[in-house]
């Protein structure tokens, strides 16, 4: 199936609850459809993606807006989808670990760099970073610590000069 | 008169008794520890050797002995196990804290003491052995059980969860597999009717060597030989030290000094169990060239007892290299595998080994 | 007399909690495993990650496009070639340009060659880790060969920075091709050896066959790609599925796991998948090889890469698997995000599932059966 | 007896100071050294203990464990949660321990140096480090070098003297 044609399939499936991103190839859901849509795509039959590629977490840059861009692919039919859910900082993307289980690394990937919350993940805690890390590191505003746990983290440039 | 402790005690047979016993003892002792140590320093760097041929490599070659270079290719290194155990020795022996101090410090000593123990009654050639036991195999078979102990001892000890399971595993193998051991040797002893090695020997000069006895006898062999490989801990049975999975197994704790101990322990109880082999299957030293009769008259000196060390040293360095060309060729067992292979195919066939070869001598 | 109680939580029995790594001799690299154990058997295993994390994506956000790629190497230091291509391919399907056809065809050979190289690695530790230290030395002793033939391409043994967006670094060194055959053709016999030596060792397929089954359906769901789902028997290549670089000119097969040994998909496919790969790169390259064009490798570098507004997921099969590059552009030479689809990260998350009820022996066979490298899993 | 041969015996004693030739010759080539494969750098360590360069020629060889190896190489990259771990196995090791640092990454940061919020600079920060090979990563002959180097500091050591 093409884009157009998945597109056009979510449509008649749950109308409303999806836009395309002008000029891209793109759906974007809102945090409160994104459970309906992606159960959708998991299960119906004509589009079956059963393979989540990648959740990648992003910021846009302005203090506000952070998304998730879910890549879906269909061993099956292979075909391909770009999902995003865009949320405004705070509120909390509807989790599909129950639906794909890589999504369980990838979310808690996401909540580490970026601080996204899932709601409905079973154990979202730290991946990458230590538990007691402050700070989600892949936000444009993050600064980094100066000492963690005693060792210094940039170290003095000044004798390097 | 045959064996060093009759001579020792003949010789000062006019002192005090206690003096007797403690120049006996020391005596002995020293001997012993002697031929470990010379066993691990060549052994070790044999195996290092044998590993870097096998794998395409030189192995150790830059450390003379003492400005001693060595010659170009093959004798290079050949300072190196030198230089490991002069380091070994000066290097910090940790106990942990929370570790049994006791046991820990322990536990080399009782392994050592099970090699060392053995090595008394195991003859290097006809007449030189430390003590001449008429009950040489079954005291074999009991001392090289005492290691075990220490094993379960420097594991538990060592207040580590690999070590634990190192030791948990090394005992369940180690008794396992003496089972097998001490049937397949016990086919012997029934067939030459003594317990004695020199007997047994004696027996294979009158008749012939017991692995070509019968078809039972050579299959006691491989059994015997397989389970030897597993009772000192060798691959395709290391589970108990398992580097990739266990770190060390039950030596993760142990350095320095102490640990040297399990090494030199190592190499002893491989020497041992070739030596058993040889003497009980391949004829001791008897040499192998009587029994095929090819060369000339001339050459039966090679036959004369003089030569007994080399023969039975021949044999038994080829039965340590086909163990070390085990260790570099093999994938390791699993524990389960390891007990299987125990329990369900060594000891019933052992078992029935035993059953057939009484028919044998029975029949033929 | 006192009244003497019994403290009955002595003789409670519970499960101990085993902390493999993050130094352990088989966790290829810094990976923590804490390992719920009642006996020898696991009952759960909570894989600890992130003792490699190297902050790749923030580099990205730091840095232009270019300057990016010797950080792509990094991520799978065994298969640095695969990286930088896989990241080219996105930034190159994002700036729209065509390479020149040659380009195309160095960049297949280099590729095939460190599939090799990588799968070597990958079959030596898996024999370290059931145990076997030969099969590991020899591996490396075929993978030093390849590694000569990168070092005469550009100068690197490990992490190579070799393949640009636009193209490659420079042309091939005279004699390469001939010598990539030469190599090939000391090779193949060195594959059947190996199989002597390890692959159907009786002692391994014990330990391997029917060990760590990975049910089709469970891998898919946990994105396993690459060689450890093709050992479960499904053909999933994306150089089959979605033909990228000149991918559709070359004549191979994808070997998939039959169950030869045991089931389909236990740990013995898995690992023999991989052998059959390099029989099947070894052909790409003879291909390769022999249709090589002329031309000029440089034509098609731009000068600046500066990306129109945009975003663009490029894929790549590597060594390890489906290897995707999320890249955001916002029109500057500096990307507003670089999000790696690490194909590692996804194999060992399926681990937990897959290595439950087996032995602490099995899971070390299964991990190493997955193939999984640190510096990718942590980026 | 020479006077000055006396003064020397008096000061240096002679019979000690062959002994610290012994071990030290002893110490210096038997180097076994901790697998301790961080990152890309391990990678070539491994294919220096490999046929091609075989560091077991010098008389190293790899043990899993901290207590029974003499040198720690660290091949790779230390991040911040690793660093304490490092310090840590650093700490289990027996006396006398040399620790060579393989890599830029371990050297200063290496690559890392500028953006790596959580990569450690350098891990001359929590253990004290002998030798320093250069090289992203370093060529196995390059690792080689730095064990010869290492040789030739342990050799001028003086273990059982008091220090000057």
């Amino acid at each position: 199936m093409t884009f157009a044609e998945i597109v056009k399939f979510i449509e008649t499936k749950a109308p409303g609850r999806s836009s395309i991103i002008e000029g891209k190839e793109v759906v974007l859901v809102s945090p409160a459809d994104w459970s309906e849509i992606s159960t959708l795509l998991k299960n119906e039959s004509e589009v079956d993606f059963d393979y989540l590629m990648c959740i990648s977490s992003y910021d846009k840059g302005d203090n506000k807006t952070f998304g998730a861009a879910y890549n879906f692919y269909s061993i099956k039919r292979q075909h391909y989808l770009e999902v995003r859910v865009e949320t405004e900082d705070g509120t909390t993307i509807p989790s599909v670990t129950n639906l794909w289980k890589t999504a369980d690394w990838h979310e808690r990937e996401a909540y580490d760099m970026m601080g996204l919350q899932f709601e409905g993940h079973p154990d979202l805690k730290r991946i990458l970073l230590s538990e007691d890390w402050e700070g989600y590191p892949l936000r444009k505003d993050y600064k980094e610590p100066d000492y963690y746990h005693g060792i210094p983290v940039p170290k003095d440039k000044s004798y390097w000069e | 008169m045959n064996s060093l402790v009759d001579i020792l005690l003949n010789s000062f047979s006019e002192m005090n008794s206690v003096l007797v016993l403690s120049v006996v003892l020391i005596t002995s002792g020293v001997v012993i520890f002697t031929i470990m140590a010379v066993n691990a320093l060549v052994a070790v760097y044999f195996e290092r050797k044998v590993s870097a041929f096998m794998q395409d490599r030189l192995g150790p070659m830059e450390v003379g002995l003492f400005g001693f270079k060595g010659g170009k290719k093959f004798w290079g290194g050949i300072g190196q196990t030198f230089a490991d155990a002069i380091k070994l020795l000066t290097k910090e022996d940790i106990l942990p804290k929370d570790a049994d101090r006791f046991l820990m410090i322990l536990a080399p000593f009782i392994i050592f003491t099970g090699a060392l123990l053995t090595f008394v009654a195991v003859p290097l050639a006809q007449n030189i052995v430390i003590s001449d036991f008429n009950i040489g195999i079954f005291y074999i078979v009991a001392m090289s059980s005492v290691g075990v102990i220490g094993v379960i001892l420097a594991g538990w000890s060592s207040n580590n969860k690999w070590s634990l399971y190192g030791a948990m595993r090394a005992a369940a193998q180690i008794i396992s597999y003496e089972i097998p051991i001490g049937l397949s040797l016990l086919l012997v002893v029934l067939v030459a009717g003594s317990l004695h090695l020199g007997d047994i020997v004696q027996w294979q000069a009158d008749n012939r060597w017991f692995i070509f006895h019968s078809p039972f006898t050579f299959l006691a062999f491989f059994i015997y030989y397989i389970s030897t490989i597993a009772e000192t801990n060798r691959t395709p049975f290391d589970i108990p030290e398992a580097e990739s999975e266990l770190v060390a197994g039950w030596m993760t704790e142990y350095s320095g000094f102490r640990w040297s101990l399990f090494f030199l322990s190592e190499y002893a109880n491989m020497l041992i169990v070739s030596i058993v082999a040889a003497i009980v299957f391949l004829g001791g030293w008897l040499s192998p060239l009587q029994m095929f009769n090819i060369l000339p008259e001339s050459w039966m000196f090679l036959d004369g007892p003089v030569m007994g060390f080399f023969w039975i040293m021949i044999k038994a360095v080829i039965l340590i290299f086909i163990m070390m060309w085990f260790r570099w060729t093999f994938p390791r067992l699993r524990v389960d595998q390891l007990m299987y292979l125990c329990w369900k195919v060594f000891i019933p066939f052992a078992l029935g080994n035993l059953f057939f070869v009484s028919l044998w001598e029975l029949l033929v | 007399m006192e009244e003497q109680t019994i403290d009955k939580t002595v003789f409670e029995t519970g499960e101990m909690v085993l902390n493999m790594g993050p130094q352990h001799p088989s966790t290829h690299g810094v990976l923590r495993l804490k390992i719920h154990t009642d006996g020898e058997i696991v009952s759960k295993i909570e894989p600890v990650i992130g003792y490699l994390h190297r902050c790749f994506e923030k580099h990205c956000e730091k840095l232009s496009y270019e300057q990016i790629v010797p950080f792509t190497d990094r991520c799978d230091y065994l298969a640095s070639m695969h990286m930088d291509h896989a990241y080219s391919i996105a930034v190159e399907k994002l700036l729209d340009v065509e390479l020149p056809e040659r380009v195309e065809y160095i960049r297949v050979i280099i590729a095939e060659l460190q599939r090799i190289a990588s799968h070597l690695v990958a079959l030596g530790t898996f024999g370290l880790d059931v145990g076997a230290i030969t099969p590991f030395t020899w591996a490396i002793r075929d993978r030093e060969r390849v590694l000569d033939l990168f070092e005469a391409l550009c100068g690197a043994r490990l992490l190579y920075n070799y393949i640009w967006p636009g193209g490659v670094s420079h042309d091939l060194p005279p004699k390469f091709v001939d010598r990539t055959l030469e190599f090939l053709d000391y090779f193949d016999p060195q594959i059947d050896e190996f199989n002597n030596l390890l692959s159907t060792n009786k002692i391994f397929i014990e330990r391997t066959a029917d060990v760590g089954v990975l049910p089709p359906e469970v891998g898919i769901n946990f994105g396993v790609t690459g060689p450890s789902l093709r050992g479960s028997g499904v053909d999933f290549d994306l150089r089959k599925n979605e033909p990228y670089s000149i991918y559709d000119k070359f004549d191979f097969d994808v070997p998939l796991g039959e169950g030869t040994m045991g089931t389909i998909g236990d740990t013995w496919d898995r690992y023999y998948v991989r052998v059959l790969e390099m029989r099947e790169s070894a052909k790409i390259i003879r291909q390769a090889c022999a249709q090589l064009p002329d031309g000029d490798v440089g034509e098609a570098i731009p000068k600046k890469v500066r990306p129109a507004v945009g975003e663009v997921y490029g894929r790549y099969e590597s060594a390890r698997g489906d290897v995707g590059f999320y890249i955001i552009s916002n029109g500057k030479n500096i990307p507003l995000r670089v999000k790696m689809r690490s194909p590692a990260f996804c194999n060992l998350s399926v681990l937990g599932e897959i290595a439950e009820g087996w032995m602490i022996s099995d899971v070390i066979a299964i991990l190493g059966s997955l193939d999984i490298v640190l510096g990718e899993i942590d980026r | 007896m020479d006077a000055s041969l006396l003064e020397r015996f008096d000061k240096d004693n002679i019979v000690v100071e062959k002994l610290d030739t012994l071990i030290n010759w002893s110490r210096a080539n038997s180097q076994w050294y901790f697998q301790f494969g961080l990152a890309c750098c391990a990678i070539e360590m491994m294919a220096a203990a490999a046929p091609r360069h075989d560091l077991e020629r010098f008389g190293a060889m790899p043990r899993a464990t901290p207590r029974q190896s003499d040198v720690m190489i660290v091949a790779g990259t230390v991040t911040l949660k690793m660093a304490e771990r490092v310090k840590r196995l650093y700490e289990q090791m027996s006396d006398p321990k040399y620790v060579i640092s393989m890599g830029s990454c371990s050297n200063s940061g290496g690559p890392y140096w500028q953006y790596g919020y959580h990569v450690l600079k350098g891990v001359d920060l929590v253990v004290p480090v002998d030798v320093y090979v250069p090289g992203c990563p370093p060529r196995p002959e390059a690792l080689l070098q730095g064990l010869l180097e290492l040789q030739k500091k342990i050799k001028t050591e003086t273990p059982l003297r008091k220090q000057a």
